[in-house]
This record gives C-alpha cells, structure tokens and sequence, in this order.
C-alpha cells in the first residue's frame, strides 16, 4: 500500500472529468466513448480500492502518509495527506464498486441525452470528491471533500437546467448542505482550537489522553462533536434539514442512485465514524441516536403516503440513514457502517431499478399510472423484489442482518429508541411492498399508447442491475453471520473503540422479533394493495397532513426563506441602505446647498442694508468691547 | 532602481500615448498592452529577487525630495505590499485587452487613465514616507475620476462626485493624522523611523481608520461602492473592485495596526461589529439586487467585511488570511467583473430578469462564470477557500474578541452561496428566450483574458504555499507591533527572535539619524 | 475747555453722520455726512494732539484730508457715470449686484 | 465762562446745527451749503485748539475744494427736489435711528471715561495753551512721517488715472 497507488486511486477520476470535462466537443460525436472512458476511470479507482483492501485484509497497518503541505504558517499547519484503514478501504470499495456499476448503467440511461459528456464529467467529478472526502487524513481534507460532492450534487440534481425545478432543487440543496456545512467548520474550529491539529491521530491520541486546552471547558468535545454533527445533519439529510433530498430526486436517476442513496448522505455517517474517540469521550452519542431514530420513524410515516416512486425511495433513504445514526448513536460503529454499505447496494439496485422502470415508462413515475409490470418487465421485477425484500428485512437477506444489529444493540441503549426502531421497521416494510403491489402487481393501468412500446431496458441497463442484485441479496449474510463475531466487526474493530456496553439479551430472541415485524409489514401491505389502488386525494386529516409531508417545505418557506428575502429586499435595501445610509449622504449635500440659498437671500444688493449691518456691526463690537473685557 | 522602473513605467505610457495618439486606434491600444506587459514582466523581477527570510522592506530607494518639508522620495516593498503591486501590475494589462473594442470615444484618453491610475496605485503600495503616500493616494483620485465621469453609465456623474468626494473627505481626515505624525516625528514624513507611542493615538487611530475604512468600504461607509460599480465602464469597474478596494486594507494593515497598537485593540470591539455586519449586511442586500453589476459590488462589502474581520484578529494566521483574501477577492471580483461586462457588450443589459439559459446558447461562458462563481463564494479547492478559512480559523482560534463575531461571519459563508447561485441559476440556467440565443460565445480574445485569472484561481486554491511564504515574515513583524503581549503559540518565540532583528534594523536607522543630527548642532 | 467736550462733540458730529448715511437715499447726500464723520475724527485729532502737546495728530489730519479728497473725487464720478447710465443717484434703485 | 468757553459753544452748536440740516434738507444744494458751514466751525475749533494752520488748511481744502466739487456734480445733474424716502428707507429709519442713539452713547461714554487712564489724561492736566506752528507740523510731516506722506501722493495719483478712466470710458459710450 504506497503513495502512488492511493494517488491513482485519487487521480483516475480527476483525470476522467478533466478529459470529459474539456475534450467535452469533440467527444460529443460518439457518446459511447465519453460514457465507457467515465466509467473506466472508477474502474481503475476500484481495482485499486480492491488492493488497498486485500493489503489491509493481510493485516498491513493502516496508511497514514502527508502528500504536501496546503495551507501553513508558523503556528499552524494542514496538509494534504491520506489515511487509509479498515473503515477507509470499506468506504472505498462501496464508492467504486457501486460507483462503477452506475457508471456503466448511466451509459444506457443516459442515451441521447444531449449533456451526455458534461453528465460523465460531473459523475467523475463526484466520485474524486467522494474519495477525497474518505481518504483524507485530516478533517480539513474531510471538508474539502464534504463540499466538492456538495457541489457535484448541486450540478447534478440540476443537470437538466433548463427545467425550473430541477435548478430550484439542486440550488435547495447546496444551500441546505452548506447550512451544515457551517457547523461542520466551526466545529473543525473548535477542534484546532483545542488541540492546535486537525488530523486524526493526533486529535484522538490527545483525547484519549485528555491532555488538550479547554476551549469551552470540559464541554469542549461535546460542543465540537455536536457541531460536527449538524454537518452530518445537513449533508445525511437529518430531521431539520432533510427536506433537500425528496427534490433531488429531479436529477437523473442514476444520480439519485450514486449520490442520494449509496455514497454522498452516508458522508455523515462515516464522519462519524471516524470521530467515534471523541463521540465516546464526549458522551453525545444519545443526541445522535435520538436524531437518528426520530428521522426514521419520521421520514418512514411521510413514505406511506407518497405516490411518486423515486421519492418513496427517496423518504425510505432519508429513513434508513436515521437507522445508521441510530446505529452509531449507540456506540455500535461497526453495525451502523455494516448498514451503511447493505442499504448502499439494496437501495442503489432499487433506484436503477425505478430508473429502469422510468426508462420503459417514458419518464412516468406516478405508480397509479402503473401496474402489471411484472409480465412485461420480468428482469426489472424480479431485481426490485430483492431489494425490496432486503431493505424490509426478510431474513437471511442483506437488510435483516445489519438492521437487526442496530436494533439489538439500541435495546442496550434504550428500550424506547428500541420500541420506535421496530415500528420503522414494519413501516418500512409496508410502504415498500405497497410500492411493489402496486407497480407490479394487480391490473394495468398504463396508457395505451405508452402500454403498446413497454418493454425490458437494454442489456447495459440491466445487466449492471443483476450484478447489483446479488451482493444486495448475499452481503448480510457474507459479512454479518455471527452478530458481535461477524466477519465484519473482526475486520473493523482496529477502528473502533469497543461498544461500551454489551448487548445483553440471546440474539436469536432479536432476529426473530426483528423478522416477524418485517413479514408482518409485507403481509399488511398484500392485504391492502393487492387489488385496490391508493386513491387519488388523501381521505382523512392524517392522510392529507402525510401527503403534503407535516407541511414542513412550506413552514421553511414561510418562516426563513421569505421572511429573509422581502427583509432584506424592503429594509435592508430600501430603507436602510437606500434611506438611511444613503439618505445621510445625499443629505450632507442638500443641507450644503439649503445653507448656501439662504445665504444668498444676505446679498440684497442694497447699499443701505450693507451700511447698516456695518454699523451694527460696529455697535455690536463697540458694545462687547466696553461692557465685557 | 527596479521598484521605481516599475512605479513609473506606466506613466512613461501615458506620456508615449499622448505624443502618439495621431496613429490610430490600435496604435494607441497596442502601446498600452505593450506598457501594461513590460510593467508586469519588470514585476516580476520583484517577486524573483524577494528574499523571504526577512520582514524588513526590500528595494528601498531613498533620494531627497522636498528636505525643507522633512519628505523624501522613500520607496520600498515588504511581504505584504509585493503581492499588491503584482495584482496591479496583474490586472492592468488584462483590463487593457479587456477593453479592446468596448471603448468607442476618447480612446487614448481612456489608455491614459489606465495607465495614470496603476501608477497612482503602485505608488500608493510602495511609498515609505508618509507625505509621499499621501500624494500618490490623492493623484490615483483624479483617473479613476475620469474613467467614472467620462466613460460611465447614465447617472455616472453623480457616481462620480459621489466616490471622489467620499474619498477626499476620508483622506482629509488622514492629512491631518499625518501632519500630527509629522510632528511627533521630529518633522520627518519617514515611516520607517516612526515608532513609539504617539499622544492622543486614539483620535490618530481614528483619523487615519476613517479614511481607510471608507476605501475598504467598510459598513456604514459604503453606499459609494454600488453607484461607483454600476456607472464605472466594465475595465474601471474591474481595477475599482481589484485594486483601489484594496488600498483600505493594506492602509489600516500598514498604518493603522503597527503604528496605534493600544489603539486597535480598543477600538476592536467597535470595528469587529461593523466588519461582521458589513459580511451579514453585504450579502443579504446582495442578494436582492437586480442589477448584476450591484450584486457583484455588495458581495465586495461582504467579502471585505472578511478581510477586516481578520485584519483586527491580531493572530498570525488571521492577518495572513486577510493579506490574501485580497489578493483573492481581486481576482475572483475582478473576474466576475469582466465577464458582467462581456454579457453587457452584447446584451446591453446589466438586470438579471433580462438573461436565462445562457448555458445552452454560451457553454465556455457559463463554464468560466462558474467557476468564478465558486472561487468567490470559497469552494475549497479554489482561492476564496483558502483565504477565508485562514481569516475564520485565525480570529477563531486566538481572535482578539467572542467568538459569537466569528460564528456570525462564518454564517456569512451560507448568505454568500444563497446569493451567488440564486444569481446564477438566474442567468444561467432557465428558458433561452429568442434575443439570448442569438449571443455570440466568448471569442479567442475574451478567453485569453480569463484563462491567466483561472490559472491563479486554481493555483491559489491547491498550492498556496508560494503565496504564504513571502508574506509570512512580513506579517509576523505586524502581528508583534499589534499584540502588546507575546504571540500565544509554540511559534511565537520564533516570530520575536527574527522580529527583534528587523526592529534592531529601524533601531540603528533611528540611533544613526539621532547622531546625525547631535553633529549638526 | 478740557478735552471731553471736544471729543464729545467729536462723537455728536461723527453720529450724525452715520445717521445721515443710514436714512439719505441720495449717494451724494450719503457723500456728504461721509465728509462730515471724516471731519469729527479730524477734530477728535486736534483735540487730542492739542492735549498731548505734540503735532502728530495735525499730521494725520493732513493725510485724513488727501483720502478724503481722493475719495470725492472717484465717488463723484462713480455718481456721474451711475447718473449717466441709470438716470437715478438713488441708492435703493440700483441693486443689479443682488445674490 | 471766559471767551475760550463761549467761542467753543457757539463754534460747536453751529456745527452741530449744520450737521443736522445736512441731513434733514430736502434739497442738496441747501445740504452743501450747511455742510459749508459746519466746514467752516470746525476750522473755529481747530483755531480754538491752537492749530491755525490745520485750520486754514481746512478751510482750503474742504470748504473750498470738496465743496466746489459738491456743487459743481449737482449742478450738473440738476437734481431737483428730492423725493420722499423709498419703501425701504422707511424701514430703516427706525432702525437707523435707534443705532445712532446707540452710538451716540458709545461715542460719549468712550469720550468721557475710556481715556481717564491713558498718557493723555496725565498729560492734559500740565498742558498749556500752547499753539502749534507750521514748522513743527513741517518738521515732523518730512521726518517721521515721510513714508505715509509720499503714499498719500500716490493715493491722489491713484485718484486722478481712477477719475480719468471712469470719465473717457463713459466718452466713448457716447460716441
């Protein structure tokens, strides 16, 4: 594991957006080129990810290496440097494994699209920035990575910009993860302040050893750590600032995939992660575990009732990231990033999935326009079924481990956060295979002539989704069998801390709890689904108040967006800086100006006025004279 | 010798265009490029031979000037001045093959100005001796007067009146501070032998901060700066955001800190406020302009409301931020100056509700106007990162206030990208109406005009490291004449040792003028 | 007599002048209580260098006549040159000098 | 009362009397001849005083010079009774008056007490009746005060080119 080979990793992508990205004319003859030289760039970012990984299977120490010196002074100091280890190399191989097959899906999504090369360079320009993100060894590299793939998605949601919504959403979302991005810096800030560094081992060693200068006090982790984590709530779309990522869904599905499923809203996830020393010294794992759970439960209710595939997906991702924080609230790191990289395959199978139904539908996604796919688009069918049935948690398969394992070590924690996390979980379930039934199952109800050219998408669409669907089916199982003993933990537990509290309780008594739930959820929604379709308007005020998602965009709206905009727009413009400052100003002309008239009106141009005031003038003078000195 | 060459070239083109001006346009045009080029190639000479090690100032040329007045001709470079007198030396030229074609009337008297402004400006980064300073602050007045008056938009006279008389009331103020200075100086205009308390620093304090916190501008001095941008011809408003802002700062970092240290400290608590409204303040305003031109100009006070942020965070890494930022700010502004202008030869419209689409119908445009877009709003990995981040984590580490200012600034980053890409998904993105397909992409000449901003606008943002470096000394000496206790930090010691030689440096100069004169007596 | 008497007489006389030029509209009437002031301050030097014993006063008297000659001599032809041109010597009446 | 003191009282009531009718005649002839008059007490006073020579002197001079002038310019613009005072002379007569009283009292209040403790008054009390010649007057007027004296001669120059200018430029109006 050398230098050169983490810097090729890094670079490939770079290299495949810079040769997109300006020999963008010339490519745009033959699309194919553009689109396979994009995806060979992940490649050779995977082949290497695939290297690092076996070297640190083999027991190499982790690679902790400064490239050069960025930004320094005498009294501080950040570097370009990388740090890989076993959290690393998993992050790593999710970004480019998925990254690849989505690259070599969006060949055949994206055909005909006249963007094709710009949409090539903007995918490689995420996956560089994703690497950044992950690979660097110091929270300021983190940063940078956190903004690059925040300003990929920004061009991405808003790759079709002639469509206003779409340019709306992408806008909606830099400026919401840069909200994030706000606590994020202030609470690198507050980490500097006290340990004089950013990077990593030197900040954990220093906690560790609680030699640092208080900043705040004792309460200078958890302010930092809770800083940090409103960047984790901006870019992992969390409760406050989650309402991004249903709009982003305007961008291309493969996007939404890639970014909005498997790899840029895990970014929080990982940070935390990553911070696990200080999350535990700092004792704010509850903060993040209530977050976590209280998104799940929340975001699950608003999917019941959403009509519109990619954003059921889009809700149920925003549900199954509060899961990982829920799972890494509660001290288990490596079950929460175990989840992290099931859902990123089950959930990106499902949005190629929804693409590819897309794809065959003419752009339709209202799944009331749908029904009866099953028959015309088997290969589809059968790879959203797996999905679907992983992410409900149907056992055995790659959702049931690593849901299971968050919820038996929540139980540890707190038995409510428990209690809610079931209740996600038979929700999940539902609106998942309500989305099935419905667009599968049952009659169709697709227009004639949209029904007439129905069919299978192209073997480049579905062949990547086959290879997707089978590491979503098997992966649990893979890396999960034998809870704590897993696979999985042994290779990550060089970076975690051990859970401070063993998970009491038989885990079989958890798997099968777990797994009843999720039949139940699937049964519930067979009986409902099978044969009627969701009505067109929401029937009772519970209904409706879920349609329109607690109303929470207009609140936004109505509380901050306006509010700042007709203020600064009528006071601060208009009044204050037009008005006052502006009016002082002009003022000191007029106020010049008035003097000087009224002064003109002395000069009457008579001779005997002059004479007077001379001899007043005079009498005046005289007067001081004789009577005051 | 160099540091003069390069002060006076210009003016030598001024003279060449007014003897020459009966051979035409591209005459004319050809020797200021020419002009503009050699200035900046001769500048160059000044970053090579800069020795990094010391803080004292290099290229000094000292000759007698008026010695009745106790002035003499004293120029010279530090750390800090270098990097402006290249971003002017910088911009020039780039503004004279900006303007190629867009001037119809009074082409040579336009050249004219140019030329006579970056003298004006070189001689302001550059002057050692107050009186000298003065002067050139005064003379750099008069062309950017004309380049306004004459060249402008509709309402430009009163735009203007309007800077310049702001301006002179600004620098009457710093007259009289310079006067007081003078005569606590033993009458001598020298900068470099100032030193020492001086009576009532305060209202000195005042009196020079005044004037450059108008330049800056600074928040309640600011409504100059949004009528001055609008009516300024495209290259005027290029070299007003680029450079002429910049003098604010690098006066209150040259003259103020060093020189009232007790002061700054006690008026911090007033000046920090005002900085962090002016970054609030500016992008809020900023964001619902309709006019391009107008936004650019209030993001200028958000951004410099940084710049000063940093500049009273008496810590090495804020200071250093700030020297930088304006560097930064003069190159991302400057740009997004130049490219307001190329839509506005074509469009002849600056309001934002006139664009739409010009992705589709001007792909390299859309791509450059982003890129600015970003480096302006501070992407790491671009120059406004870098810059900002040094001011933020300077003032926050060790600032010399609450934290609460820092985190208000920092909330300014949000407001910048609200405003930025509001507008730019404005412009940009949207339905292309049937007048804005017909606009032409950027021609060859336009591109070479951007292509060495972008360069600088990447360089900075991944290698900033040469930049650092030549400042660092410079900035240490200031950062120990601000801070009356020693700099917190494992590198303080470090920073006194090499400063105590470059105090020992104005020491001697001092005791060997004392000396002087115990013989003249 | 002592010297009060005289330099009350003085200010009598010098008053009435200036009350002259005050109220009169006629220039050379105004010319005229002039010539009357200048010649209250001539008696207030004699006086005094009469008291003082010394003939400096008388000197400046001398001088105090040539201005006042001088002095006639140009507003006369002020007045003439005014008469000419606006056939009016009244003060009030000509005011084309107003702000 | 011995002769000095009646001569005063009568020279001094004279030309306080002219003074006023200078003021109050609606005819400019019959000021200049009062302002005559009064010219022609003052030069009483000055004898009074000792100074024959500033006496005669005045009598050339003002009486006869200025005067001449005087009747010679309104002659020459045959002003004929002189209108009542304008709109604004009314406003200012009150005005003006007040401010005369005014300054009267200033005038003799300075008179009487302001130069009690000056040279003069020590002086005053030794002085005799003594007169002063034209030599002296000559004696100091070539010594002391040359320089005044040679400037008042350019004064008069200054006069003379002032009057000549002011007349030829109304000639060739004319012509």
């Amino acid at each position: 594991m050398t230098i050169e080979l983490i810097v090729v990793l890094l670079v490939a992508p770079l290299i495949g957006f810079l040769i997109n990205g300006l020999l963008g004319k010339w490519l745009k003859g033959n699309e194919q080129l553009s689109g396979w030289i994009g995806s060979l760039a992940v490649l050779v970012s995977l082949v290497c990810s695939i290297i690092a990984f076996a070297s640190l299977h083999g027991g190499a120490a982790p690679f902790d290496e400064t490239l050069y010196e960025w930004i320094t002074g005498e009294s501080f100091a950040f570097n370009i440097g990388f740090r890989v280890d076993a959290l690393t190399s998993v992050m790593l191989l999710v970004i480019t494994g998925v990254g690849f097959l989505i690259h070599v899906y969006s060949i055949g999504y994206m055909h005909g699209d006249e963007g094709y090369t710009r949409y090539f360079a903007y995918l490689n320009l995420f996956v560089f920035a994703m690497l950044i993100l992950v690979l660097g060894n110091n929270y300021l590299m983190m940063f940078v990575g956190w903004e690059g793939v925040g300003l990929c998605s920004y061009l991405l949601i808003g790759f079709w910009y002639e469509k206003q919504t779409a340019t709306d959403a992408g806008k909606k979302a830099f400026i919401v993860n840069r909200i994030g991005d706000f606590g994020f810096l202030l609470g690198m800030f507050t980490l500097f302040a006290a340990f004089g560094t950013l990077d990593f081992a030197s900040i954990f060693e220093a906690a560790e050893a609680d030699n640092f200068q208080k900043v705040f006090g004792a309460s200078t982790l958890v302010i930092a750590t809770l800083l940090l984590f409103v960047g984790a709530i901006g870019k992992s779309a969390q409760i406050p600032l989650y309402v991004w990522l249903p709009d982003a869904m305007e961008g291309p599905t493969p996007v939404s995939a890639l970014i909005h499923a498997a790899t840029m809203v895990t970014a929080g996830v990982y940070m935390i992660a990553r911070s696990a020393v200080l999350y535990n010294i700092a004792h704010t794992g509850e903060v993040v575990a209530w977050i976590g759970v209280l998104t799940a439960f929340f975001a699950a209710t608003i999917a019941l009732t959403q009509n519109d595939i990619k954003r059921i997906l889009a809700y149920s991702t925003v549900s199954q990231l509060g899961y990982m924080f829920l799972g890494v609230g509660v001290g288990a790191y490596a079950s929460g990033i175990f989840h992290l990289v099931t859902h990123a395959f089950f959930k990106g199978l499902m949005f190629l999935t929804a693409g590819s139904v897309m794809h065959a539908m003419a752009n339709e996604l209202d799944m009331r326009k749908m029904g009866g796919l099953k028959t015309k688009m088997p290969i589809t069918h059968w790879t959203f079924l797996v999905g679907a049935l992983a992410i409900a948690g149907f056992p055995f398969l790659s959702g049931f481990w690593s849901k299971d394992e968050i919820l038996h070590s929540a139980w540890g924690s707190s038995p409510i956060i428990y209690v809610i996390g079931l209740v996600t979980a038979f929700l999940t379930a539902f609106y998942m295979f309500r989305l099935i039934f419905v667009t599968f199952y049952g009659e169709s109800r697709v227009e004639p002539d949209v029904d007439s050219h129905l069919h299978e998408s192209p073997p480049v669409m579905w062949v990547p989704l086959a290879i997707l669907a089978i590491p979503s089916a098997l992966i649990g199982l893979l890396l999960g069998w034998g809870g704590h003993e897993s696979w999985f933990h042994h290779f990550t537990k060089s970076v975690f801390p051990e859970a401070h509290h063993d998970a009491s309780g038989n885990v079989i008594l958890f798997m099968v709890i777990s797994s009843i739930v999720g039949l139940a959820g699937i049964a519930f929604a067979w009986s409902r689904y099978r044969e009627r379709t969701p009505s067109d308007e929401p029937t009772n005020a519970l209904h409706r108040l879920l349609a329109n998602k607690y109303y929470v965009d207009e609140m936004y709206n109505a509380l901050i967006v306006q509010p700042i905009k007709n203020g600064s727009h009528y006071l601060l413009w208009r009044i204050v800086d037009n008005g006052i400052i502006d009016g002082i100003v002009n003022g000191v002309g007029t106020i010049i100006r008035f003097i000087g008239g009224t002064l003109r009106r002395l000069q009457t141009g008579l001779v005997q006025v002059y004479i007077v005031s001379m001899v007043l003038g005079i009498v005046l003078f005289l007067a001081y004279y004789l009577f005051f000195t | 010798m160099l540091l003069s060459i390069v002060i006076f070239l210009p003016l030598l083109g001024v003279i060449a265009i007014a003897l020459l001006r009966g051979l035409g346009a591209s005459a004319i045009k050809g020797i200021a490029l020419v002009i503009g080029l050699l200035t900046f190639i001769v500048s160059l000479g000044l970053y090579t031979g800069f020795d990094t090690t010391t803080a004292t100032f290099q290229n000094v040329t000292q000759q007698a000037w008026i010695p009745g007045l106790g002035t003499s001709y004293h120029i010279g470079i530090d750390g800090i001045s270098l990097w402006l007198v290249l971003l002017t030396t910088f911009l020039t030229p780039v503004c004279i093959l900006a303007a190629w074609n867009s001037v119809e009337k009074g082409l040579s008297g336009f050249m004219m100005s140019l030329l006579a402004l970056e003298t004006g400006m070189l001689g302001v980064f550059c002057a050692l001796d107050l009186f000298l300073f003065f002067v050139f602050w005064e003379s750099m007045l008069i062309p950017m007067y004309f380049l306004i008056g004459i060249w402008g938009g509709e309402r430009r006279i009163y735009a203007t009146v309007k800077f310049v008389l702001y301006t002179m009331a600004g620098s009457a103020l710093m007259l009289v501070g310079i006067l007081a200075l003078y005569f606590q100086n033993n009458n001598s205009f020298d900068l470099t032998t100032l030193s020492g308390p001086f009576e009532h620093s305060h209202l000195l304090f005042l009196a020079f901060f005044i004037a450059f916190a108008i330049k800056v501008p600074l928040f309640p001095f600011h409504t100059w700066l949004p009528d001055a941008h609008v009516e300024a011809p495209t290259v005027g408003s290029v070299i007003l955001a680029g450079v002429l802002l910049k003098m604010g700062t690098y006066g209150i970092i040259r003259f103020c800190l060093p020189l009232f240290p007790d002061a700054a400290t006690e008026f911090t608590p007033l000046i920090v406020p005002l900085a962090v409204i002016g970054i609030i303040y500016g992008a809020l305003v900023a964001m619902v302009q309709p006019d391009l031109k107008k936004l650019v100009a209030y993001s200028s006070v958000s951004h410099l409301g940084f710049v000063v942020l940093g500049l009273f965070s008496k810590n090495p890494a804020g200071i250093q931020g700030s020297v930088l930022q304006m560097i930064n700010h003069g190159l991302s502004t400057g740009a997004l100056f130049l490219l307001v202008g190329m839509i506005y030869e074509r469009r002849h419209s600056r309001m934002i509700v006139d664009f739409g689409g010009l992705a589709k119908g001007m792909p390299i445009f859309a791509t450059i106007f982003m890129i600015v877009t970003l480096s302006s709003i501070g992407l790491p990995g671009l120059n406004g990162f870098v810059g900002e981040y040094m001011i933020l984590f300077g003032s926050f580490v060790q600032g010399a206030f609450s934290k609460i200012y820092v985190v208000l600034a920092t909330a300014g980053v949000i407001l910048a990208a609200v405003y930025m890409l509001w507008m730019f998904q404005r412009v940009m993105f949207g339905t292309l109406d049937k007048t804005n397909e017909a606009l032409p992409d950027l021609n060859a000449r336009e591109i070479v005009v951007m292509l060495p901003i972008l360069l600088f606008i990447v360089w900075i943002g991944v290698y900033p490291k040469p930049f650092l470096s030549k400042m660092e000394k410079s900035v240490g000496l200031v950062v120990t004449q601000v801070q009356t206790e020693p700099a917190v930090g494992r590198a303080g010691e470090q920073i006194l040792q090499d400063t105590e030689l470059a105090l020992h440096g104005t020491q001697r100069a001092q005791n060997e003028k004392i000396e002087k004169e115990a013989e003249t007596k | 007599m002592s010297l009060e008497y005289y330099l009350i007489l003085s200010a009598l006389l010098f008053t009435i002048g200036v009350i002259g030029v005050l109220i009169r509209r006629n220039a050379i009437i105004i010319f005229m209580c002039i010539e009357l002031m200048l010649n209250a301050a001539n008696l207030a030097f004699v006086a005094i260098s009469r008291s003082l014993g010394e003939a400096t006063g008388q000197v400046f008297v001398f001088f105090v006549m040539t201005v006042a000659a001088a002095e006639v001599a140009i507003g006369l032809a002020i007045i003439v040159s005014v008469f000419k041109h606006r056939q009016t010597v009244n003060v009030d009446e000509v005011n084309s000098l107003k702000g | 009362m011995n002769a000095e003191q009646i001569l005063f009282i009568l020279f001094g009531a004279v030309s306080l009397i002219g003074a006023i009718s200078v003021i109050s005649f609606r005819h400019p002839i019959y000021s200049a001849l009062s302002l005559i008059v009064t010219f022609f007490a003052q030069a009483g006073l000055f004898v009074l005083l000792g100074a024959h020579f500033v006496a005669a002197v005045q009598v050339i001079v003002y009486a006869g010079a200025i005067m001449v002038l005087f009747l010679f310019v309104i002659m020459l613009l045959n002003l004929e009774t002189l209108s009542v005072q304008g709109a604004i002379g009314r406003k200012l007569k009150g005005l003006a008056i007040i401010l005369g009283i005014l300054f009267a009292a200033e005038g003799i209040y300075i008179a009487v007490n302001a130069l009690n403790d000056t040279a003069v008054a020590s002086a005053e009390s030794g002085a005799a009746a003594v007169t002063t010649t034209t030599y002296d007057i000559g004696e100091l007027l070539f010594s002391k005060y040359l320089l005044p004296f040679e400037v008042t001669s350019l004064i008069l120059l200054a006069a003379l080119i002032g009057v000549i200018v002011l007349v030829k430029r109304e000639g060739q109006e004319e012509s």
